[in-house]
């Protein structure tokens, strides 16, 4: 996707990537309550913008790093429905050919360099694909996904830190959903906030309402023309309530009272859809056409994720090259 | 007075009564507040002996364990929960080059009375990073003491001694026997590194180390429908390792099998056969049985032939009792 | 010592400990050029007034933790000359038995919680410690010495987030001495400074001309009310070069020219004793005969440390509590 | 051609002409730029391949070997430097959840060419936080290699073919060794996981692990003064493991003495010992020589006595043959 699409375009294109999302999370949901899907799932509903507005800012030759949350970045990067379906059901044809699971997702090919199951893995990882892309001098950028809760990880300091003394091209994405699992934002992070962290390391950084895929989009944009101009890095602040548990069967009792009505009235999809019919941009029968084509991409996912069956023992050594160690 | 808990719970009775009987114990943990853990390990804690005693933490693994080492140092008691053990990879310069080294360093003079409790995943669909059994790291670090227990009662009565310990203990929880019921007596003698013969045998022994007993138990019954007499150690302790208990248990069968959950090469089970060659005068070469040299897989058929089951434990008696279809 | 001690009276005591660490260290430097001190030694000469002033802020039941350049530390909380110079030659006498030498003095009876070979990892523990002062509600003061090079290690930012979080009393005294090993401040640290950092955290920081003892003590004075009046943590930064190599040893060619000989000009020793001159603190026979009852102490700790014999093996053993591992 | 070079010169002309040959190779680490490294092995090579390709680091353990996997999966061939493998405990995520796991993760996908230098410090006075050993954990990781090397060839060539490697691998370096001199000869193959018969002898194996090897030689001189004829193998990579010499060795001797300046609970004799109990019929139990089960002390006297010497390996190999001095 490009950032030189004229608006109704990109506001028609951000809201196809929310709904495939939402679809495809809404399903997930409802195949791990009915037990077919095995481990954890932790899902993005709610916070649909953010992962639609990055990466729309992004080239398809630039990199993500992801979270244990990670579907929606790895849908707006350009990932494979069947193949995400897949290695949740832990068939061979997953992208991890079913070794890793929702929370390793990766296609190298769509710069996506996995999800990960460590709290802030990724931002060492994305600055060190930025620091790559300096050295090769090709224009790409990095950009890191993570949650409110992974600020407080050493791995965030340290990787800020040597982007910002190096001036690596990558973009630091804060997800901020009020919540580190059951543990709200005001009891583990300090200080004025995410922003003002990036500012103590001399980086640009932005806020913005995460659940309006437009303005992140437009944020994400700017923070990619300052690395593209090697005035990286750069951080943005994406606030956006999740919808369901921390992870899927979670009851969620800490949340207070009125806080998910809340956090439902901030639909991105659905706000998204009334402004696109607001502003001429798409009418009725575009919505219903396009709710059409994505539920039917995410009912082939299925029959396709369904149809793969496990790797054999000897097939997951062998990719492993540990064929000889067993 | 005997009780019927489950594993959980039987930790929640653990800390609460630690925390009633002295009041230097304290919790600090992601989740061990007002959630009452992720798990529910510490739920209603927090209420009970209120916040200064009980407090949620950001996702700061080494700032934690960091903090418990200089609460310790001050006076306290502290339990640092570290959600999954695989989480440790960011805290072990706390873990073992200051908790475990400071009596050391100081010619004896520190004492870190500090307890880790942290989770094994394996065997619960987690995947390659909440999956792994990384209890070999910890017992290859002097002045680090490391429990597994494997049972309700174990849960209860291991972390009892590990909070009375001196030292640092890391008590390695096991995930797939959380929700498993059993007898608690209160009067068991809190000592720290003694395994328990779980069934008398006399034809060889088999250790079993962490979360593998209740395969390893249902190992021994289908051994003993052939006719295989196996004396079944539950080691509960990697450190102080009770080596007595394996050796006198070897000098009557000549045999051993050691079984684990984590990965084999450099695993507990090669110092327990290690160990056993060098002491012993064995009637046969020990058998370890152990997953293969690679990460936890997630989808369920791999990672039920993955980790160590019944099958794989009997097949090894047979051969380390020469039977052919060993 | 004292915060309100008079004026007059604390620029003496001032001088007097930095004199105590100044002759110290270069009798340490002496002994190693001459072979006589095994390991590393990382001498602090040139960066006195950092260590003078901020215990000289402390009351002698507040705790600090130090970092592998740590004997001006040591001294200023009040260590036993003798047996720190003990500790250096390995002697069965020094603070760790001759087990830890110079990176790993502590004194816990004088609130020394120990110099550190980690980088940064006393961060956390003097974190932990003030959290245990704070759950015990004694009003104790807990402080960390680090370097400018510490500042990147997760271990700085995660011990702080703690901190402000948890408003615990702890003082974070960052020592500038304008490098990392061989490796300037400027190529390590990005962003406006440390203090900028801590003001991200939510606490107070203040910048300390760090060859000012008085200047240090009364900063540091301020952050430990700051804590003591439960609106800690705070955080000074002191900027004091350090005059000899990172360790002894280092020819220091990474220095541009005329650097050391500036860092000269700036003797915090000299530079306090023109001082209690011009103000009529003291006078020319009370500098004389402190500084020969500072040498004949430091005579007295050489005397004592070259009796010290090294421990045996057996009761090194005993002392780390494991004859029965051998 | 063969050259003489001492052992960091063989790191640094292996790391000059593998930048030279291939220009993705890079170098990061704190110091490794314009000092040249802290113990000067990559003195001149900013000059020589300029500041993108080597570049001094923060202190940032966790951040720079997680850029190292970033830049590895962006197309480079990192070299990260980390100072001491004591450090590693700091890195251990990026190291073994990520790096090592990628591969397997992706279902083969992804690979990550990195290497991490590292020294172990052993018998060097560095004291209990700079001088472990800690190859086993490492070797104990799936998805790593573990390249020890003792000589200065073998620093040339472990190298080379670590840096050629796909997989990540960890580089031991031996400081004691770090001044030795040695001939390198230009042709050697560069395998990884190939031990080295240092010595030719037919009573017993004597294996030996990484910085232990002059000792291990100097003691078979000794043992031959004795009659008794050893066959010294040069274990050279913990993993993958050259079991086949050392077993065709065993075949050939029947008896196993393994040293190493690893703790020995846990160590990588516990896994040398266990294989060669279970799959040789073995004239005499194994006996493994290793410091005790104590952190490393700093007293020159007793460090010595720590680390296994010659005459502790003579004993063993006494003991082994039978002798009633062993
Ligand atoms: C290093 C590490 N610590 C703890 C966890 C357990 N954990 C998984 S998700 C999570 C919360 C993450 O919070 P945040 O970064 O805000 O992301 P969110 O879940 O809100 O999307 C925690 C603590 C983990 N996976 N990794
Ligand atoms: C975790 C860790 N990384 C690296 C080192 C090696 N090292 C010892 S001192 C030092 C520099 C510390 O710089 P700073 O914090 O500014 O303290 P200074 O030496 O200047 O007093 C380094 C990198 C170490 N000891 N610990
Ligand atoms: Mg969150
Ligand atoms: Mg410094």
């Amino acid at each position: 996707m490009s950032d030189h699409a004229p608006r109704p375009r990109l506001a028609r294109d951000l809201y196809v990537t929310q709904l495939r999302i939402r679809r495809f999370e809404e399903t997930v949901a409802r195949l791990f309550a009915q037990g077919r899907l095995p481990g954890f799932v932790h899902l993005s509903i709610g916070q649909e913008a953010v992962a639609a507005g990055a990466c729309a800012a992004l080239r398809d030759d630039d990199v993500i790093t992801s979270t244990h949350r990670g579907h929606g970045h790895c849908i707006a990067k350009g990932g494979h429905l069947g193949r995400m379906m897949a290695e949740l059901f832990g068939g061979r044809d997953g992208y991890c050919a079913g070794l890793g699971g929702s929370m390793h997702i990766a296609d190298l090919e769509r710069g996506i360099l996995g999800a990960n199951g460590i709290v802030g893995a990724g931002i060492p990882i994305a600055t060190g694909a930025a620091y790559a892309f300096q050295a090769q001098g090709t224009g790409r950028v990095a950009l890191a996904f993570f949650g409110d809760g992974a600020v407080n990880e050493g791995a965030f300091h340290e990787g800020l830190n040597l982007a910002a003394l190096w001036h690596l091209p990558v973009v630091y994405v804060c997800e901020d959903n009020g919540y580190a699992e059951l543990t709200a934002t005001d009891l583990h992070t300090a200080g004025p906030g995410v922003a003002a962290r990036a500012v103590a390391y001399g980086m640009h950084a932005e806020e913005v309402d995460g659940t309006d895929a437009l303005a992140v989009h437009d944020a994400v944009a700017r923070a990619v023309e300052c690395c593209r101009a090697k005035e990286g890095p750069a951080l943005v602040v994406a606030h956006a309530p999740r919808w369901h548990g921390h992870f899927e069967g979670d009851p969620q009792r800490y949340r207070p009272m009125g806080e998910l009505e809340e956090a439902r009235r901030r639909d991105p999809v659905g706000r998204l859809g009334h402004r696109l019919l607001a502003e001429g941009w798409a009418d009725e029968s575009w919505l219903t056409s396009v709710t059409a084509e994505v539920e039917a991409e995410i009912a082939a996912a299925v029959a396709f994720a369904e149809r793969s069956l496990p790797l054999e023992l000897e097939a997951m050594l062998h990719l492993a090259g540990a064929e000889a160690s067993w | 007075m005997v009780t019927e808990l489950r594993y959980w719970q039987a930790v929640n009775r653990a800390l609460a009564e630690e925390m009633e009987r002295d009041p230097r114990v304290v919790l600090v943990g992601e989740d061990v507040g007002t959630p009452g853990g992720a798990f529910g390990a510490t739920r209603g804690l927090r209420e009970r002996f209120g916040p200064d005693r009980v407090r949620d933490t950001p996702i700061s693994e080494l700032g934690i364990v960091g903090l418990g080492v200089g609460a310790a140092l001050a006076g306290l008691r502290p339990v640092v929960e570290v959600m999954f053990n695989d989480f440790l990879t960011l805290a072990l310069d706390q873990l073992a080059n200051q908790a475990a080294k400071l009596r050391f360093m100081t010619g004896g003079r520190a004492r870190v009375p500090l307890v880790v409790r942290t989770l094994v995943g394996a065997g619960k669909g987690t995947g390659p990073q909440h999956g792994q059994s990384l209890e070999a790291w910890l017992g290859h670090v002097p002045g680090l003491l490391v429990a597994m227990p494997a049972t309700p009662a174990d849960a209860y009565h291991l972390l009892r001694a590990a909070i009375r310990c001196d030292d640092p203990v890391v008590v390695l929880e096991s995930l797939r026997q959380w929700n498993l019921r059993g007898q608690i007596a209160d009067e068991e003698p809190l000592e720290v590194g003694r395994a328990a013969v779980r069934r008398p045998g006399a034809d060889l022994t088999l250790v079993s180390v962490g979360g593998a007993l209740p395969r390893a138990e249902r190992a021994c019954e289908l051994a003993a429908g052939e006719g295989i007499d196996v004396e079944l150690i539950d080691l509960r302790w990697l450190w102080p390792l009770d080596w007595a208990c394996v050796e006198s248990s070897l000098r009557k069968t000549g045999r051993l099998v050691v079984v684990h959950d984590a990965v084999g090469f450099l695993g507990p089970g090669a110092e327990l056969a290690a160990r056993a060659a060098e002491r012993v005068a064995l009637a046969a070469p020990v058998v370890r049985v152990a997953p293969p040299r690679t990460p936890v897989p997630f989808a369920p058929s791999l990672e039920e032939r993955y980790f160590p089951g019944a099958e794989r434990i009997v097949a090894a008696c047979r051969k380390v009792m020469g039977r052919s279809d060993g």
